[in-house]
C-alpha cells in the first residue's frame, strides 16, 4: 500500500519496494546505475516499473515479434502506432488491431471483458478512424462447472454491455472450451475501424510550448500499475492483493469517440497528436508522444481532473482509469479544443506543454516531482533474449497417423456436434448486436464477418482464429495453420486476405519451454504471413498466463481482415437449395 | 420534399441508420437534431431513433425524458403530427407518458439480437397503410429491455381502441400480449421495439421495414396537398 | 447534509426478469433452500437541505426520476448526517 | 422461513459510473442540492432454513454471485417471517 509520505530514494533502494511494482533488482540496478546514473525517488521509480513492464514495453517479446513479417505494399502503418493501417484503395484505408484482457476477466469477468473492449475501440478511434467493426476471441476451460459457467455469461454480457450501448456491431469471433483455459481464461478482442487516408493521426507531441490536453474520465484509483500486474502470473496467494478493478463506462465512451472524431475532422489544423491511455495510464501516453517526437515535456499534476481527492503523482500517473485520452495542440488553439468537448459534456484540460530538450518533468504541490530522460522511460527499457528450450512433449509424439474406426457415423456426428466447442456459439453472439450502423452483410454464424463499406461496392471481411491445441502438438505449424484458417476464412466470404493483427497468449517466457513455444510459433505465423502476402500491422502480446505454475496452451490468436471488391461476391457458408452439387476441395 | 427530424441524446446510436435511411433509401429530407435544440418548427415528423441514451443507467430512456428537446416532441405529438420512437425510443415515449405502459428487461434478462417475425396487427393506421394487406413481416430486434408491460385495464383499451400495431409471433422478450409496438389514441404517435431503418436494402436481408416509412410519407403528403 | 437510502423495487404483480434469472442462478449453484428473490435499486443520496423539506423533495425525486410509478415502488429513510 | 435484505455497493475507489449520470441528470432538473449519488443493488432474498446457519449461507452466497468482492461491498440484515 501506498503511504502519504513518499518513501526517500534511499529507502526505496533499501525496502526494494519496486519489486512489489514489478521491477526486478537487475531492471532496478540497469535503472540507477546506466539509465539514470542515480536513485530514482518513489514516483520516478513507479514510473519505470510502469514503462518497462512487459505490457509498455515488449521487452521480453521484442525478439520474438522482430521475426513477424509486416510488409507489403498495402500498409500504410505498420506495428508502432495504436493500430495499423491498410489501403483498402478509393482513398481509404481500413485500421484495425486485438487487444487481450485475459487477466482483468479472471478476476472480474465483466468489467475485464467490458474494459478490454473499451480500450481496443479507443485504439481505433486515436488513429482517426470510424469504429465499424468488433471481434472476440474467447477461451475457456469445459463449461461443466459452475465457476466457468459464471465466468462465461459475465464475459459474454461484458463484451455485449460494452459494444452494444457504445454502438459498434460484433460481427465476428471464436470461442474454445479447453481444460487448458480453466483457471486462465482469454479474452480477446478485436476492433475494425476505416478511415479516410488524410485523416491519419499519430500520437506525438511536437513543437516547444505546444498544449498537452487532458481529456474525457477523470482519474480515480483504479487499476494502478495494472500494466505490471497484467504482466504477472497468478497464484492464489495473491488473489487478495490485486489492485483495484476499472468499471467500463460506454456511455462515456460514446461521447468521448464522437468528440474525437469531431476534432480529428475539423480541427485538424490545431491537432498535432493524439493518443488513448492505454496500459500506464498517464505516463504511458505522455511519454510516448514525446519520445516518438523527441521532445521534451513537462506536466502539471494538479491540473490533472480528479475524481478522488489526495492522490499521490504514482497514483496519478499509474492509474489505468478508463475513457481518458491524451491530445497535443498547437499552442493558442486550446480554447477551441475545449469547445468541442464541452458540447458532449466532457473534461478538456491543459494538464502541461511541449518543451525543449528531451527531460520528463512533473510537477505537484507547486514542486517537481519526476525529472527523467523521456526515452528513458519509452525506449530504454531491457530487452531479454530468452533461453529457448524445446519442450520435452514434443519428444514423446507418435507419428503414426490416426485412424479413426467408424462404426457408427450418426451418431459419432451427434456426438462431435454436442462438443462445446463445435456447436454452435449463437446463444453467446446473440446477445451481441451486430447490425448498427446497418452496414452488417454477413452476421456471426458463417465464416468471417462481412460488413459493406457506405457508398462503395466494397466489403470487408473479418474473422479471428487460432487452434491452441495444434500448438501445443507443434507450434510452428498451428502457428502457419492459425494464419491459414483465418485466410480460409476470409477466402470463403468472398474477401482477398489483406493482413492481420494478433494476440499472443502464452505462459511464462523465463521458462525455457515456455520461450520456445512463442518462439516457434512467431516464425510459423511469419513464414504463413509471407505467403498469404497478409503483413503482421498490429498485436499485443500478453504472457504468463499460468496458474499455480500451469501455463494454457500457446495461443496466439489471429485477426485476419480482407477486402471483397464487389458486394456481389460476398459467400456464405450455408447450403442453398436441395439438389445442388457438394464439392471438397484440398487436400 | 418532406421533412424527417431525427432528436440525437447522448448516447443515441441508431440516429445515423436511421437518416442514412431515410436520406438514401426513401430520398426525404432527414436532420439529426441534438436534444439540446428546444424547436421542431418545420418539421413534417419525428422519429426518436434506438440506443443508449444518457448510457441508459438508470432504467431506459428514462433520463432523456427530460432532456431540453422532450418539450418539443411531446408539443409535436399534441398537435398531431407523426412521431415515431423506436427501440430506446420507444422507451423514451413511454417514460413521457405519450405512450401508455413501460418496458423491462428482457424475460431472459439477456439482450437479445435477432431476426424477428411481426404480425401486423392494424392495417388502417398511418404508420401500416403501406403494407396493403401484408399479414407478416421480419425485423430485426436489438434490446436488453424490450419486454412491455402494462396493466388489465390499459391493455383492455389498447385493445379496445386498435392500438396494438406489431405483435410477435414468437415472443422473444415476454411482452405482455406478445406485444411489439404500439400506437397512441389518436394515432399519431408509434412506439416500437423492433428497427425497421435496419430492414430498408436487400444486401442487408430485409426490405420489410420499409412500409413504416412508407406510409408515414404517403400520409403526409397527403395531408399537405389537401 | 443527509444521507437518504432509497429502495426501488417492483410492484407485487410484477414479474421481476433479473431477479428470477438470480434465482435460478442460485439454485444451479446448489442454495435450493432459496425460495424467492427480487432484485432491486438501491441509492445512497446525499444532499444538503434548501428552502423545502428534504422528505418532499426526494419524493418528488422518486416519482419523477428515480421510479417507474407504473411498474415500481419505492421507499426511503433519511439520516441526518454531521457536516464536515 | 426468512426474509433477507442484501445491500450491494462499490467499494470507494471503484468507478460508478451510473451514479454519476443520474447525479448529473438530478442537476439538470433543478436538484442541485443533491452532492452525490450512489447506485447499488437491493436484494430481497426468501430462504427456508436447512442444515446450515442462514448467515453463512447468505455470506456465502454473496461472496460468490451476488457481490463481486473486488469492487462490491455488502450488508443484509435477517429477519425471520411467519411461515404461510
Ligand atoms: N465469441 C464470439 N463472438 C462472436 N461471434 C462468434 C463467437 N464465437 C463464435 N462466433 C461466430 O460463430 C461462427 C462459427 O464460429 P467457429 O465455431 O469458430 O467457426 P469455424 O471454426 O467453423 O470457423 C462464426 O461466424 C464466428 O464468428
Amino acid at each position: 500500500m501506498l503511504r502519504k509520505q513518499p518513501l526517500s530514494p534511499t529507502d526505496v533502494r533499501d525496502s526494494k519496494v519496486y519489486r512489489d511494482w514489478g521491477l526486478t533488482d537487475a531492471e532496478y540496478q540497469l535503472l540507477t546505475d546506466e539509465v539514470l546514473e542515480r536513485l530514482p525517488n518513489e514516483t520516478e521509480t513507479g514510473l519505470f516499473s510502469g514503462m518497462w513492464s512487459e505490457h509498455c514495453s515488449y521487452k521480453n517479446s521484442k525478439p520474438v515479434l522482430k521475426k513477424f513479417w509486416t510488409q507489403g505494399e498495402q500498409v500504410l502503418e505498420g506495428p508502432g502506432e495504436g493500430a495499423g493501417i491498410i489501403d483498402i484503395g478509393d482513398g481509404q484505408a481500413v485500421v484495425f488491431k486485438a487487444e487481450s484482457h485475459n487477466h482483468p476477466s479472471a478476476v472480474e469477468p465483466y468489467e475485464g471483458a467490458a474494459t478490454g473492449v473499451g480500450g481496443i475501440i479507443r485504439d481505433i478511434f486515436s488513429m482517426g478512424a470510424r469504429p465499424i467493426a468488433l471481434l472476440d476471441s474467447l477461451r475457456f476451460g469445459e463449461p461443466t462447472d459452475a465457476h466457468t459457467k459464471y465466468l462465461i455469461s459475465q464475459v459474454v454480457a461484458g463484451i455485449g454491455g460494452y459494444g452494444n450501448c457504445i454502438g459498434i456491431p460484433t460481427i465476428g469471433g471464436d470461442t474454445v472450451f479447453d481444460a487448458s483455459y480453466q483457471k486462465n481464461p482469454l479474452v480477446n478482442a478485436m476492433c475494425v475501424g476505416i478511415l479516410d487516408q488524410a485523416d491519419i493521426q499519430k500520437g506525438q507531441a511536437t513543437g516547444i510550448g505546444n498544449a498537452v490536453i487532458y481529456v474525457g474520465a477523470k482519474t480515480g484509483r483504479d487499476g494502478i500499475n495494472g500494466a505490471s500486474f497484467a504482466s504477472a502470473e497468478f497464484n492464489d496467494a495473491n488473489e487478495t492483493q490485486r489492485s483495484a478493478v476499472q468499471v467500463g463506462d460506454p456511455f462515456m465512451e460514446k461521447l468521448l469517440m464522437e468528440a474525437c472524431l469531431e476534432v480529428i475532422h475539423d480541427h485538424r489544423d490545431i491537432l498535432i497528436g493524439i493518443q488513448d491511455m492505454g496500459a500506464a495510464g498517464l505516463v504511458s501516453s505522455s511519454a510516448e508522444m514525446a519520445s516518438k517526437a523527441g521532445s521534451g515535456l513537462s506536466l502539471n499534476l494538479d491540473l490533472v481532473p480528479q475524481r478522488e481527492t489526495g492522490m499521490t503523482p504514482f497514483e496519478l500517473m499509474l492509474s489505468e482509469s478508463q475513457e481518458r485520452m491524451l491530445l497535443c495542440v498547437k499552442a493558442g488553439a486550446e480554447a477551441e479544443i475545449y469547445q468541442v468537448f464541452e458540447k458532449y459534456g466532457l473534461d478538456a484540460v491543459t494538464i502541461g506543454k511541449v518543451t525543449a530538450g528531451h527531460q520528463y518533468q512533473l510537477f505537484h504541490h507547486g514542486k517537481l516531482v519526476a525529472d527523467v530522460p523521456v526515452d528513458a522511460l519509452a525506449t530504454k527499457a531491457p530487452v531479454y533474449e530468452r533461453e529457448k528450450k524445446r519442450p520435452t512433449r514434443l519428444n514423446h509424439q507418435s507419428h503414426h497417423q490416426f485412424m479413426p474406426r467408424l462404426v457408427d457415423a450418426t451418431g459419432t456426428l451427434k456426438k462431435m456436434l454436442q462438443q462445446p466447442t463445435i456447436a454452435s456459439k449463437a446463444a453467446l453472439y446473440g446477445t451481441y448486436d451486430s447490425q448498427v450502423q446497418t452496414n452488417t452483410v454477413v452476421k456471426p454464424g458463417s465464416d468471417a464477418g462481412v460488413i459493406r463499406i457506405r457508398h462503395t461496392d466494397k466489403a470487408l471481411a473479418v474473422t479471428t482464429d487460432v487452434n491452441g491445441r495444434y500448438l501445443y502438438l507443434n507450434p510452428r505449424i498451428g502457428g502457419e495453420i492459425a494464419v491459414a484458417e483465418a485466410a480460409r476464412n476470409i477466402v470463403a466470404s468472398g474477401g482477398q486476405p489483406l493482413g492481420i493483427t494478433d494476440c499472443l497468449n502464452y505462459g511464462n517466457p523465463e521458462k525455457p519451454e515456455q520461450f520456445y513455444d512463442l518462439d516457434e510459433s512467431a516464425m510459423g505465423i511469419a513464414r504463413a504471413c509471407q505467403l498469404f502476402n497478409t503483413p503482421v500491422i498490429s498485436g499485443n502480446v500478453s504472457l504468463n498466463n499460468e496458474s499455480n505454475g500451469e501455463a494454457i496452451y500457446p495461443t496466439p490468436m489471429i485477426g485476419m481482415v480482407g477486402l471483397i471488391k464487389h458486394q456481389k461476391d460476398i459467400t456464405t457458408s450455408d447450403f442453398k437449395h436441395a439438389g445442388d452439387a457438394v464439392y471438397v476441395l484440398g487436400t | 420534399m418532406l421533412r424527417f427530424a431525427v432528436p440525437v441524446f447522448p448516447g443515441s446510436n441508431c440516429d445515423h441508420d436511421m437518416v442514412n435511411a431515410l436520406r438514401d433509401v426513401l430520398h426525404v429530407s432527414a436532420d439529426l437534431i441534438p436534444a439540446t435544440a428546444t424547436s421542431l418548427a418545420g418539421y413534417d415528423a419525428v422519429i426518436l431513433p434506438g440506443g443508449f441514451s444518457y448510457g441508459d443507467y438508470l432504467r431506459s430512456g428514462a433520463i432523456a425524458r427530460f432532456a431540453p428537446i422532450m418539450p418539443a416532441v411531446i408539443a409535436f405529438a399534441n398537435a398531431g403530427k407523426p412521431v415515431i420512437g423506436i427501440c430506446n425510443g420507444f422507451q423514451v415515449l413511454t417514460e413521457a407518458g405519450l405512450l401508455p405502459g413501460a418496458l423491462q428487461s428482457n424475460r431472459s434478462a439477456k439482450f437479445i439480437c435477432q431476426d424477428s417475425r411481426l404480425r401486423i396487427v392494424n392495417h388502417g393506421t398511418a404508420f401500416t397503410s403501406a403494407y396493403g394487406s401484408t399479414d407478416q413481416i421480419s425485423l430485426p430486434i436489438a434490446h436488453g429491455e424490450g419486454n412491455y408491460y402494462c396493466d388489465e385495464t390499459t391493455l383492455a383499451e389498447l385493445r379496445a381502441n386498435h392500438q396494438i400495431i406489431f405483435e410477435y409471433v414468437d415472443n422473444p422478450n415476454g411482452s405482455t400480449e406478445n406485444i411489439a409496438g404500439i400506437m397512441n389514441r389518436a394515432g399519431n404517435v408509434l412506439g416500437m421495439m423492433p428497427h425497421p431503418e435496419r430492414a430498408v436494402e436487400m444486401i442487408l436481408g430485409s426490405t420489410d421495414g420499409l412500409g413504416i416509412f412508407q406510409s408515414v410519407i404517403a400520409n403526409q403528403e397527403e395531408a399537405t396537398h389537401a | 447534509m443527509y444521507l437518504v437510502k432509497i429502495y426501488v423495487t417492483y410492484k407485487q404483480s410484477i414479474l421481476d426478469p433479473k431477479g428470477e434469472a438470480i434465482h435460478d442462478a442460485l439454485h444451479r449453484l446448489g442454495y435450493t433452500n432459496v425460495d424467492a428473490v427480487e432484485l432491486g435499486k438501491y441509492f445512497e443520496v446525499k444532499i444538503h437541505a434548501d428552502d423545502r423539506p428534504v422528505a418532499a423533495e426526494i419524493d418528488e425525486m422518486c416519482d419523477q426520476l428515480l421510479a417507474n410509478v407504473n411498474m415500481e415502488t419505492y421507499r426511503y429513510e433519511i439520516t441526518e448526517m454531521e457536516a464536515l
